[in-house]
């Protein structure tokens, strides 16, 4: 198996590139079958290696070391493929590596990949494109997969770009509306904004290690860097840039709400489940330089807290589906970059799991309701669809409480209860801003339930769900809910079996559990979550009226529009950069250095004109100059 | 003095004698066969006597081209005090006559139908030819004198030679009454040189102007007597009448003025300032390096947007000339010989191209029209298509360009002026090779444009002027690829 | 002869010049044009003939002491010598003659400027410019 | 003798051309296509048969000398090294898509247009073989009078005036140069005893004043500046870009401008070494000013071949960058760059080309939704816009990202100031395939996708840039002689001396400096580095 690994990213290109060429050829069965048959390989060799893989770590007794001080992990298969770049002093393979991080993303990635595959053969059944997407898709996996397992930082950042390329592509997917073009090219130069950063902190990695190989970069760096010196400051802020562009933290978050113009499996795939967390994964798989630099691990937290609530308070405002959950998926990245900080390394990576459950099931059911409801995407022109789609009501139903995070019965609850437990022994005031998120996601998650399923049907349905589309949906329902009991904590008498096996590769929390503080934390975070729960309930289910008393006008209505729009991010970026770039590359298009050359040109022909003026033909002028020409030369002789 | 004749000197001055007893020979034949045919064997009449006279005059100018090396073996040597033979001016000499074969045939294709014309042309020409190879034989102020006078009044005649034209009229009368004017200046100045040296031998001039610090009225009359010579050469400010007469002129009669006339005067220049080791003072160096910019600058831009294409190419000449002048100022110490010969480069290169584009110029004109508007050029490539192929060659040797002659000249002279650290000047050779490129270019371009107005007929091609052009033209290009048969010669031939 | 200077020989000559070329630049008839062309030709063959008086005794005295280191110029069958010369009066005859020469070529072009131009100006002879 | 060919054959054949067009321009096009690929299969021969380097053999792989002006101690001295051979690859493989882009675009004087695209194309053959100054800057004003004939009879509109810009630009910059040649020679020359020569290899090491060094640095620098073209004096490349037809817009883009890069790495760097060194962070800073001013100004245009140019501006900041950042690394890169954007940005041409043969516009403003009726061609415009920003996986992002690697090295600030580039070519790039492709189909554009013909072309430009991408070891492995011997050059110290000895390196070509005769001797004759 160890040998495949290849395979795995591998797989998922050869379908695309077999769809690229011969996809427009191939009826559209065949399309479906390719990709599904290339994510679900994928997905199954993914499980057969991770099998093998657990098994042979366990086999050996390797166990992290308990104090988390040896940073560097030991415990990895590498496949190496060949000598990508060579030169004097810069060598660069294209390596896979495979430790137990990578090996939780490359099950999440192919697992969850194949199941909305599977649904988009559905989804995207009437549309034009059909075998385009696929293609794209299949790319994005193999990129994705790349990036997780690339045991090399060039590597991965030809993932980087890879995935982010991806994204272009399936948010440009109509191609013919320009409002999704620009929505495409705003995601990728937003991120390239943040890839730019990481390219530098590439540069500075290799410049100052000598190495990009993962292994190498993270034990020369423990080495050779003391803790909180300003190159591994450094190098920590530059990745960071590279994570918040791709994952969408402040401030550059602006793309990602946008990004929704793209078709819905997109936004669940890419846009939820996997892309947008390669930011976290970034940032755990250099975590030795972020221990090496505390200030910036704490900035990470920092940034994921101020994400997590400014993020909540959007979607909470949100009139559009799709855009809600955007915001969700914002303000939930927000809690991964918050545990990173903390230091909650596995939980931030636990959450990541559920996460990708649950955000893709809301996704995916958002897409089945908005197909159904003709593309309707506002969400107070719903309603009452509980009885007319019961399927996708509890589907989407186990899905919100997961975001909510409704204690004991969801995955989410287990996620985001360990991230602020371990928040709580390390950061009071981020453990404050994640349970005001967790009070603001219960809120807005059940918002939308309520208002979608309860009250007036609004538009009517039409047709029914395909099964193609409804078993992704089940299946991730279920692990919506019962994801979470992979990693039950001790003290509900549990085992930590996800922590166990990333504790292989990432440093455990630490030992000062506190089991006192452990417990008012989870009973807080249970108590505000039942709380959001319990207004959402009230004000948009079964008092409509209030929801609107909420946003009379007056500063509240203020308020809320400034929420709507993102907190103005976009008016600002828009005044502070686009325009002034635009505005100066338009006044400059004729190229103003130009005009020296043509300067040069118009003078000579100017002075071609004067001369040309001489040449009057009078022969008693022609003879005055030759005299005044002797008389010129010998005064100038006599003279000087 | 004691002077005694010897064969040596008659074989040096063969060629010389050669072309003057020409001159005489077609005067008589021509006299003779207007009346009475030669003799009954032809019939009386102008035609065949303009191509008695014309074939005569080619014999003549070739065989003292073929007499050259005859010359050579005598060289050098001083004959009489006034000329001297030697390697530099048998390859002038060599040029020149080269040169003038060439017009000799461009005119027998451009007077083809003219029956009024007369063999007076040929007999103007032999004694051109005559004046100019005085000039490079020259080492004195009356052979100078002499040489330059009989080269002139030749070319006012010439000049005028097409007798409906008043344009031709117009060149005539402008050429007479400023190179007379110019004349006396540097006759004024041989006078003042002469009254304060008391010798007008070259070699004595030299020695006497070296040893002590130049009187004023030396340089007073070495610049009058540069008054003369820049006219000649055309170089600014003394510029003005060019285009003028080169446009009224017979283009067979400006390519003369333009390569055999300047070439000649270039050659006597040389060796009067740089042969005898004269150090140029600084206010002749002065004034000189002002007019070889000012000449490049002003031609150059005379000609930028030149609708004419015969002062298109008179504009050119006179940035030709100011090029050439860099030779003159390199010819320091350091760098005499690598500048005369790059002074022999560059006239050589600049022969070809200037008779081959006044040549295409020629073929295209007669005695009723001058080709020289643009209009007559564009849409060429279609019309004549080799001729439009020639002329572009010859423009584009003219700008400098690889794989043409022009190149390897404008190459020499670029050597010799970084050799001798002429950082200006090599400067503004440069800028002015960009905007002399933009004309070159235009005119060059303009043969391939279809023409927007009525294309003027096709005319018939002389085979003796298109057999000119086919020499320029496989000269242009072996030359420019293979230079070293023209550098060897240099070498062997050409030093002062 | 010996009473005039050679300095007031070459202010006379070259007064006579600048009338000359006053005359060139200032008259529209070609005739005078070329009698002023004339003048220019002979102030300075009134030069030549000073000098050549003031040297018609005597060999330059720079030359004669540079003579001694052998001039480069000297091959072939010419001999350097320092007899009296006359080479400024010999110049003037070629002047004279030439000015002939040039005189019979103007006057040809004169003759044809009166038959096709219709007049003697010289100005009207500028169709040609730019 | 085998470096000979790569000049003759398509001299050759632009002879034979020419007359065949005239009774069948068919004939002419397959004869030029036959030349060019038979020039490109000799060059892959040649790459393929290149051993293992060791440092004994030397960097050189082949050579041929013939004499040919020795009177100027000028010869016909072709050498070619990896530098060399990466680059006639390049214009091999280019001549071949030149001919097949202009398959169905010139109609008008096919013969003569051949004639002048591969003598331009043998000129530049002749510019990357040549190592005898003269003969290099012999061949660097031939191949630009075929271009301009090429753009001025069949350009687009404007076509005069870019025609006559590029040529006085170009010549203009290069007398300044030929200038500078001739003071080296003659420093040359009077250093040692007037062994007056333009032989690469014996002029390396000539050492002078450092203001000498400086000025003919300069005359050297602006020559190739402008070729490459560095801003400020790039302004004549969008004009003549956006008027040439495609062919002379695939080979001006993808393999003339790699003669000012090619010059400053062969030339002025290794000739200059002390100068160039001082000289570096100002070149460095007009790099910088390059990547991010082309890249701007791409953006604002609306011209599609305009942006294109502008582009090309940008990424030869890069190849700039790169070559001054002095370091091994960078130069790597740098050469990475120039066989990358020579794939890409020719590619982008001919789409370009084949954009306006099929609407008759170039008009970004009246393109639009393309992809609709020819997904290939938007496909593959898709791809070479992804190279040209610089996508992993892809030619381009190798080059840039080896040299701003090397440039952190030397000046982190600028590394980051040039990072910038990267965000502004992602803008252009995608702004380009989006108003093509994208967007609504204003104006019901109903083209033909790509055909066999194209598809070939594509596919071959397609597999060059995947695998610069992804294995550009082939590449590097052939450039690292060549470039270590560069660095070796350029490494040591002030005063212009170099890490060979110029005593040795004359005992190596076999002869003995020539004293004070002006006239150095025949240089014995072909002599040829390998069989």
């Amino acid at each position: 198996m160890r040998q495949l690994l290849w395979l795995i990213p591998a797989l998922p290109l050869a379908g695309f590139v077999i769809l690229a060429l011969a996809g427009r050829a191939m009826p559209r069965r065949a399309v479906a079958a390719v990709a599904v048959l290339a994510l679900g390989l994928a997905c199954a060799l993914a499980v057969g290696v991770g099998v093998e893989f657990v098994a042979q770590g366990s086999a050996t007794q390797w166990t992290s070391p308990a104090d988390g001080q040896s940073p560097v992990p030991a415990y990895a298969w590498r496949q190496s493929l060949w000598q990508w770049v060579g030169v004097d002093g810069f060598k660069s393979d294209v390596v896979l590596r495979l430790d137990s991080l990578s090996l939780v993303f490359v099950l999440v990635i192919t697992f969850v990949g194949a199941m909305i595959v599977l649904y988009s053969t559905g989804f995207m059944w009437g549309d034009d494109g059909y075998s385009r997407f696929f293609a794209y898709m299949n790319l994005f996996v193999a990129m994705m997969l790349t990036l997780v397992l690339a045991g090399d930082l060039l590597l991965l950042y030809l993932g980087w770009e890879g995935v982010g390329l991806c994204s272009f592509l399936l948010i440009g997917f109509w191609y013919k509306d320009p409002a999704n073009a620009r929505a495409a090219r705003k995601a990728f130069i937003v991120t390239r904004l943040g890839d730019t950063a990481f390219a530098i902190g590439l540069f500075l990695l290799f410049t100052r290690l000598g190495t990009l190989d993962v292994q190498e970069v993270l034990s020369r760096a423990a080495a050779q860097w003391p803790a909180g010196s300003t190159l591994a400051t450094a190098a920590a802020l530059l990745l960071l840039g590279g994570a918040i562009g791709k994952s969408a933290q402040l401030p550059l978050q602006t793309w990602l709400p946008d990004a929704m113009a793209g078709p819905t499996p997109v936004s669940a795939l890419i846009h939820a489940a996997t892309m947008v967390t390669a930011g976290v994964y970034l940032i755990a798989r250099m975590h030795v330089l972020y221990r090496l630099a505390p200030q910036v691990q704490l900035l990470v937290g920092i940034i994921g807290g101020a994400t997590l609530v400014y993020a909540g308070l959007s979607a909470l405002t949100q009139t559009d589906l799709k855009r809600a959950l955007a915001y969700s998926t914002i303000s939930q990245i927000g809690y991964m970059f918050l545990a990173l900080g903390v230091g909650a390394w596995s939980a931030g990576i636990f959450h990541f799991v559920t996460h990708a459950f649950f955000k893709s099931l809301l996704f995916l059911a958002a897409g089945v309701i908005i197909q159904r409801l003709h593309e309707e995407h506002d969400i107070f022109r719903m309603g009452g669809l509980l009885r007319r789609m019961p399927l996708v009501f509890w589907t989407f139903l186990a899905g919100a409480a997961s975001l909510a995070a409704l204690p004991l019965v969801t995955a989410g609850y287990y996620s985001k209860d360990l991230i602020l437990s371990e928040a709580w022994s390390s950061n009071k005031l981020l453990w404050s801003a994640g349970v005001l998120g967790a009070f603001i996601t219960a809120l807005y998650s059940f918002r939308l339930v309520g208002v979608i399923f309860f009250g007036q049907e609004k538009t009517a349905p039409r047709g029914r769900t395909p099964a193609v589309m409804a078993l992704p949906l089940v299946v991730l329902a279920v692990l919506a809910v019962a994801a979470g009991f992979i990693n039950v904590p001790p003290l509900l008498g549990g085992w930590p079996g996800l922590t166990r096996l990333l504790e292989w590769t990432l440093p455990s929390a630490g030992i000062h559990h506190d089991v006192a503080a452990e417990i008012g934390s989870s009973l807080a975070v249970a108590l505000t979550t039942l709380a959001g729960v319990a207004v959402a309930w009230l004000v948009y289910v079964r008092k409509p009226a209030w929801s609107e008393a909420i946003v009379r006008p007056g500063l509240r209505r203020l308020v809320w529009r400034w929420w709507n729009a993102g907190w103005g991010f976009d008016w600002l970026y828009d005044r502070l950069f686009v325009r002034p770039f635009v505005g100066l590359a338009r006044l400059n298009r004729d190229d103003f250095i130009d005009s020296f050359f043509d300067s040069v040109a118009w003078t000579s022909r100017q002075t071609h004109r004067a001369l040309s003026l001489t040449q009057n033909g009078q022969l008693r002028w022609y003879a005055m100059v030759m005299a005044l020409g002797a008389i010129l030369a010998l005064g100038v002789a006599i003279f000087i | 003095m004691s002077w005694n004749w010897t064969m040596a000197d008659a074989q040096a001055l063969l060629p010389l004698m050669v072309v003057s007893a020409a001159a005489v020979v077609v005067l008589l034949v021509l006299a003779c066969c207007r009346r009475a045919g030669v003799a009954g064997i032809l019939p009386a009449g102008e035609t065949p006597a303009t191509r008695i006279g014309a074939v005569l005059t080619v014999i003549a100018l070739a065989a003292a081209l073929a007499l050259l090396p005859v010359a050579g073996a005598a060289a050098p040597r001083s004959v009489t005090f006034l000329v001297i033979v030697d390697g530099y001016g048998l390859f002038f000499a060599g040029l020149l006559l080269s040169a003038c074969i060439a017009v000799a045939l461009l005119g027998h294709s451009y007077f083809r139908q003219e029956t009024s014309a007369g063999g007076e042309f040929y007999v103007l020409l032999l004694l051109a030819a005559a004046g100019a190879m005085t000039l490079v034989f020259s080492r004195h102020f009356a052979s100078f004198f002499l040489g330059l006078e009989i080269l002139s009044v030749s070319l006012y005649a010439l000049a005028a030679y097409n007798r409906a034209s008043l344009a031709g009229l117009e060149a005539g009368v402008k050429y007479l009454v400023l190179a007379a004017s110019s004349a006396s200046f540097l006759l004024l100045g041989m006078a003042f040189v002469y009254a304060k040296t008391g010798t007008m031998d070259l070699g004595r001039l030299a020695q006497l102007l070296n040893a002590a610090p130049q009187p004023a009225l030396v340089t007073v009359g070495l610049l009058l007597i540069m008054v003369g010579v820049g006219f000649k050469l055309a170089l600014v400010p003394f510029h003005l009448w060019t285009a003028d007469v080169y446009q009224g002129a017979p283009a067979a009669v400006t390519a003369f003025i333009a390569t055999v006339s300047k070439g000649a005067m270039f050659a006597l220049l040389m060796r009067y300032l740089v042969g005898v080791n004269f150090t140029l003072q600084y206010p002749l160096l002065a004034v000189l390096t002002a007019v070889a910019v000012g000449s490049m600058f002003v031609g150059n831009l005379l000609a930028l947007r030149q609708e004419n294409v015969k002062r298109l190419l008179a504009y050119s000449s006179i940035a030709q000339l100011g090029y050439l002048l860099v030779t003159l100022l390199a010819a320091g110490p350091g760098g005499r010989e690598l500048a005369i010969r790059a002074a022999g480069g560059f006239l050589a290169a600049y022969f070809i191209a200037t008779l081959g584009a006044f040549g295409v110029v020629s073929l295209l004109s007669s005695p009723q029209r001058e080709a020289e508007s643009f209009d007559d050029y564009r849409g060429l490539a279609w019309r004549h298509p080799v001729l439009a192929g020639v002329l572009a060659a010859m423009l584009l040797s003219l700008a400098g360009i690889p794989l043409t002659v022009g190149f390897i000249g404008k190459f020499y002279v670029l050597a010799a002026g970084v050799n001798a650290n002429l950082a200006a000047l090599v400067a503004a050779m440069v800028i002015n090779s960009g905007i002399g490129l933009y004309y070159y270019l235009r005119l060059a371009i303009a043969l391939f444009t279809p023409s927007r107005a009525e294309p003027p007929p096709r005319v018939a091609i002389h085979p003796a002027g298109a057999a000119v052009l086919a020499v320029l033209t496989v000269l242009l290009v072996a030359v420019g690829v293979y230079p070293q048969p023209l550098l060897r010669l240099l070498a062997a031939v050409v030093a002062l | 002869m010996a009473s005039i200077s050679v300095e007031s020989g070459l202010i006379l000559s070259a007064v006579l010049f600048g009338l000359g070329l006053i005359g060139v630049l200032a008259r529209r008839n070609i005739l005078f044009i070329l009698l002023s062309i004339e003048i220019m030709l002979n102030a300075a063959g009134l030069a030549f003939v000073v000098a050549g008086s003031a040297w018609q005794d005597e060999s330059p005295t720079v030359a004669a002491s540079a003579a001694a280191t052998e001039p480069t110029t000297s091959v072939g069958g010419y001999k350097e010598s320092t007899v009296p010369q006359a080479d400024g009066q010999v110049m003037f005859f070629f002047v004279l003659t030439m000015a002939a020469a040039e005189v019979s070529v103007g006057l040809a072009l004169v003759l044809r400027m009166h038959s096709q131009a219709g007049s003697l100006d010289a100005d009207a002879l500028s169709r040609m410019r730019g | 003798m085998i470096l000979i060919w790569f000049i003759l054959i398509p001299a050759a054949a632009g002879l034979l051309a020419w007359p065949v067009g005239r009774k069948s321009p068919l004939a002419a096009r397959w004869l030029c296509l036959a030349a060019m690929v038979a020039t490109l299969a000799l060059g892959g021969w040649l790459w393929a048969a290149t051993p293992d380097h060791d440092a004994a053999q030397g960097h050189w792989l082949a050579q041929f000398r013939a004499p040919w002006i020795p009177q100027w101690g000028a010869q016909i001295n072709l050498r070619l090294d990896g530098l060399s051979l990466l680059l006639v690859l390049l214009t091999g493989l280019l001549g071949v898509m030149a001919v097949l882009c202009s398959w169905s675009e010139i109609h008008d004087r096919v013969g003569l247009f051949h004639l002048n695209l591969m003598w331009m194309l043998a000129g530049l053959m002749g510019v990357f073989l040549a190592l005898d100054l003269f003969l290099f800057y012999f061949f660097f004003e031939l191949m630009l009078v075929p271009l301009y004939f090429l753009i001025a009879i069949w350009g687009h509109e404007h076509r005069r005036y870019a025609a006559v810009k590029f040529f006085i630009f170009t010549q203009v910059s290069g007398l300044f140069m030929l200038a500078g040649i001739l003071a080296l020679y003659f420093i040359h020359g009077r250093q040692h005893g007037g062994d007056y020569t333009f032989d690469y290899v014996r002029l390396l090491g000539t050492s002078m004043s450092p203001t000498s060094a400086w000025l003919i640095m300069g005359t050297f620098f602006l020559a190739f500046a402008v070729k490459l073209p560095a801003v400020p004096v790039h302004t004549w490349l969008p004009d003549a870009h956006t008027e040439a037809p495609t062919a002379g817009s695939v080979i001006l883009a993808g393999v003339l401008l790699k003669v000012g890069a090619y010059g400053l790495l062969r030339f002025l760097v290794p000739l200059f070494p002390a100068a160039a060194r001082d000289f570096a962070p100002a070149a460095q800073v007009l790099g910088v000013a390059g990547i991010l001013y082309g890249a701007i100004m791409a953006f604002a245009q609306r011209d599609l071949k305009r942006l294109v140019a502008y582009s090309s501006i940008s990424h030869m900041g890069f190849v700039l960058l790169g070559v001054f950042s002095w370091n091994s690394l960078a130069m790597a890169g740098a050469m990475v760059v120039i066989l990358a954007h020579g794939v890409s940005t020719g590619a982008l041409f001919i789409l370009a080309g084949q954009v306006q043969e099929r609407t008759g516009t170039r008009d970004l403003d009246r393109l639009g939704g393309l992809w609709e009726t020819a997904p290939r061609m938007g496909g593959v415009a898709m791809l070479f816009a992804l190279a040209s920003l610089g996508l992993p996986g892809l030619g381009n992002f190798i080059g840039e990202f080896l040299v701003l690697a090397g440039t952190f090295q030397a000046s982190p600030v600028l590394t980051v100031v040039a990072a910038g580039g990267m965000v502004a070519s992602a803008i252009y790039a995608l702004w380009l395939v989006q108003r093509i492709f994208h967007g609504p189909n204003r104006e019901s554009w109903r083209l033909g996708d790509l055909n066999a013909r194209e598809g070939l072309m594509y596919a071959a430009l397609v597999a060059a840039i995947v695998w610069i991408g992804l294995y550009p070891r082939a590449f590097l492995d052939t450039f690292k002689p060549a470039g270590q011997w560069l660095r070796e050059m350029s490494g040591t110290g002030v005063g212009g001396s170099t890490g060979v000895p110029p005593v040795e390196v004359r005992s190596l070509l076999g002869t003995k400096p020539s004293v004070n005769t002006g006239e150095t001797p025949v240089l014995p004759g072909n002599s040829e580095g390998r069989p």
